[in-house]
């Protein structure tokens, strides 16, 4: 079996889950990785301080829309306290996959556009070398 | 016995130039490397690689200004690299100015010619086929001055309209005239003299982006007619840390310099100064020494193989590399359908499977290709694509690297169940 | 049976790493060479050399984009070098942006931040004993946006005057301090730390060309406390096509680029673009790859080698150098008198030679000075001298140098009649 | 003896010819060599379509020096015209002495600056190289 293309991979990446748009929403942001310009937004709707829903839209590779797709399913729930202390590590060890230094943008791009959503923070998540 | 691929692929001519780049003896797990990335950048032959370390053991000093024999091999190193380089594509040695890449030698123009001769109400016009590196600089230089930045516009055959040229030339606004040679996505090789003929007929003035034109096929930019030619060294088989602009007398003559500092000048006091003559004028502080030295060897070694051949062998084996890919169910290949009218690239999408994931599976069997916007945002948005995987040869190429390339597309395909 | 001569020159320390440089074992008409111009460029040991030739037949690609292993392989190499090139002088790589040389890098400031932070009644501060490229962009700048430049002055043993620079800052005009870290003509090691304390308390910024003290000297830009520092490669050990900037983060991130293109966006579209976060924001194009990979071999060479180490060599040399220098008649030093305040070079003059003849007849005994203005000619003016000879080392040089220089101008002395 | 310093060339050097100002003049110009920094001026009296004397002013090396100061010797007494056609190698082999590519501006400094006076036309002199 392929190790970085798993079959679970490749489920979430065929059917990706919490894609789409989610209106009204709360919280929204949209990236872009710059090494394809693959982009990819989020819409968040929040309440009592928690990640009620969110949808993910957007284009990208097997391994970004894997990832943000697995993500949804842990931060469905999450405070956003929470949210804005998720570091790289955390999406990495989620996908659960070797990831290379040139493919790590990929993998971090679902965290990077939530985090933006709910601090406005930005910049990539710490650990993204 | 001979299978039907062989066959196919021994019609195909080869240069058989491999040993000359040790690079290609490099294994990438077990599986023997197949570099076809030329287009982000070429591999090195030995003759560059031994010039470049033969002039830093032997001969290394700073040019211009010693007396010593050190520095005088020197110079006369830097400056027979500039004439070599300079006759390799048919221009003067005096009006050849070494950059650190092309990417500077536009951004040269864009600040020391622009910033003077565009100004509020002018236009400069690109095409939406261009690399970054020709277009956001115009987009910097047109929003400080004031003036329109225009796109010529990509048809579905990856080509330009001469007609949608000539209308906008007619708007009697248009300064600049800014275009590729050969696209690093498309592969088109543009009418690059007709265009010229053009836009000088116009009053403008044109520049030609030669990055993927110059490495591929033979080019004489007196013949192309632009008013500024430039290309980068680390596609043409030479180093990274050079590239060059060529340009036209009177316009270098007139404009003031853009990088200031040692060497460029004439003389300097506290109150101001004055500039040295071309091409010293345009190249401020240490330059490219070794790199001019290992481009030197580039150009010589390719002259030896002969551009004719080049372009020759480059074309046939594009020709068999489009042919192979459309045996791979769901690609498509952006850009003119026929070998004969692109440089040597082709850039595909496959159905269900995105670029980078492409690319990662290829790397698999050992096979170098690029994944994404390759620098032109505007014509993936133009294209209606996202990215694209590219696969590009160089003179080291041979139809087995392309054989390699199809096989690995078709286990890929099979890695994503498709 | 020991001469005067060779115990004193035992008595002089040397690091002993000659036969590290290849070039060092070339003769000139059969006369080993002796090069003493490390002030132009330095030579590179073997390690610089083979870590290019490494780089390019091995795991040559472009940077930041590909995802095969070569790619991959090339990206480490590359972002591996800044780390360590960074480290090496006390600074984050984040904020460490690799240029072609330091007169681009100074440039890069001169454009990208001058020209939003410098207008019309400000002043920028710069000094008489400046290289050109720490000049002739700031009268550029200066002149394009309607400020003044001035400059502090030069006393009679080749130092500035903090005084004055108190007084220049207390104007209340001046916006930005740019100055040498070490002269390249006077050797003069400026009070780095304590001029930028003074100028951030005056609320300007300042800037350093440590084109002279890196090589030379432990330097921790940290601790130096100025904004930018630059420096370039090829005078540490290190190859052409490569300097560097270091900035600090908030001054950076607030900065428009410089040069524009591919690799330094985030996105482009055929409105406009944005910018890559640092430092790519200001590395347009494909950069310096085998250059940084050579530079940071040069960085790991000198480190090993020890800077404090490196330091007391070259000063105790320049010390020897500075007594011989005394025995040759007519010689007159320029600059600082005692070799503790100076970096290791030496410039001079002798009563009817001029010093393009002392470089010529220099080489006749295989050694290698330098002759002319050495791109500060406002200096010359306020010296009073058309040209000077230089002599300046490197962590090559032994007293055996210092000695076959001497004994070169005294045999030049005789040619002359003198 | 030294193949560059010959005796002749010291002698020029040290005891330039026609060195100095000369007032009134028709003609001057001033130029540098941009390798040194060095600075040679010129002062022409014109009669009759020639140059009736000329003195030289600035200070240089000992191969700029004397070859202006030679060459001195040469242009009194020479029409115009001719001046304009003088090239690099008139200079060079009335200097008489092997002169390396780097030198070459030291020796042409002297008749690129009397060009410059005659014909204002102050690039080097053809086949400067
Ligand atoms: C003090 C100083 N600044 C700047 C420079 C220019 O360096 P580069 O030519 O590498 O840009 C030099 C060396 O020539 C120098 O000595
Ligand atoms: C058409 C074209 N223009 C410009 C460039 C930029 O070249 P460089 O990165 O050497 O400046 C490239 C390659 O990346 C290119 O393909």
């Amino acid at each position: 079996m392929d190790d970085l293309y798993r079959d679970y991979i490749l489920d979430h990446y065929k059917r990706p889950r919490n894609f789409g748009e989610l209106d009204p929403h709360d919280m929204e942001a949209l990236e872009h990785n710059p090494l394809c310009g693959d982009e990819l937004g989020v819409h968040i709707r929040v309440k009592d301080g928690r990640i009620e829903d969110l949808r993910f839209h957007g284009h990208g590779c097997a391994i970004s829309q894997a990832s943000a797709s697995i993500a949804s399913e842990e931060l469905k729930g999450m405070a956003l306290e929470q949210v804005g202390e998720l570091d790289a590590d955390w999406a990495i060890e989620l996908l659960g996959i070797p990831v290379s230094a040139t493919r790590r943008k990929c993998a971090l791009l679902g965290l990077k556009v939530v985090k933006g959503a709910v601090t406005g923070d930005n910049s990539w998540p710490v650990g993204s070398g | 016995m001979k299978t039907a691929e062989s066959e196919r692929t021994t019609a195909v001519s080869t240069l058989d130039v491999r040993d000359d780049f040790p690079i290609l003896s490099r294994h990438i797990d077990g599986r023997p490397l197949v570099y076809l990335d030329s287009g982000a950048t070429s591999q090195k032959p030995a003759a560059v690689i031994d010039a470049i370390s033969d002039y830093l053991s032997e001969h290394n000093a700073n040019v211009h200004r010693g007396v010593y024999a050190l520095a005088q091999e020197s110079d006369a190193a830097y400056e027979s690299a500039r004439e070599r380089i300079a006759a390799f594509v048919g221009w003067e040695p005096r009006t050849t100015i070494f950059t650190k890449n092309v990417t500077e030698a536009i951004n040269l123009v864009a600040y020391a010619w622009g910033r003077t001769n565009v100004g509020p109400g002018d236009a400069v016009l690109t095409t939406q086929m261009e690399h970054h590196a020709n277009i956001v600089p115009w987009q910097v230089l047109c929003r400080e001055r004031g003036a329109e930045l225009r796109y010529l516009e990509v048809d579905e055959r990856g080509e330009l309209s001469l007609d949608q040229l000539d209308r906008e030339l007619a708007r009697g606004d248009v300064k600049l005239v800014t275009f590729t040679h050969v696209s690093n996505v498309l592969g088109t090789i543009l009418p690059v003299a007709e265009m010229t003929a053009r836009v000088r007929a116009a009053g403008a003035t044109s520049l030609v982006d030669g990055a993927q034109a110059v490495p591929h096929m033979p080019v004489n930019t007196a013949a192309l007619g632009a008013d500024f030619y430039a290309w980068t060294g680390h596609k043409a088989l030479g180093p990274t840390g050079i590239g060059v602009l060529h340009g036209r007398t009177e316009i270098l003559e007139q404009m003031e310099p853009f990088l200031t500092g040692g060497d460029m000048i004439a003389s300097v006091d506290f109150d101001g100064a004055t500039w040295n003559e071309l091409p010293f004028k345009f190249e401020a502080g240490t330059p490219p020494i070794a790199e001019a030295v290992g481009l030197g060897a580039a150009v010589d070694y390719l002259s030896a193989l002969g551009m004719e051949r080049v372009r020759a062998h480059e074309r046939k084996l594009t020709g068999y590399l489009l042919d192979r890919l459309r045996e791979v169910p769901g690609l498509r290949v952006v850009g003119p359908p026929e070998a004969e009218n692109r440089g040597g690239l082709a850039s595909f999408t496959i159905e269900g499977m995105h670029a980078h994931d492409i690319a990662e599976l290829a790397n698999r069997g050992g096979v170098c290709i690029r994944a994404g916007h390759h620098c032109a945002q505007p014509l993936m948005r133009r294209l209606g694509v996202a990215a694209t995987a590219r696969a590009s040869v160089g003179v080291y190429n041979e139809p087995v690297d392309v054989d390699a390339l199809i096989d690995a597309l078709l286990a890929g395909r099979r890695v994503f169940e498709l």
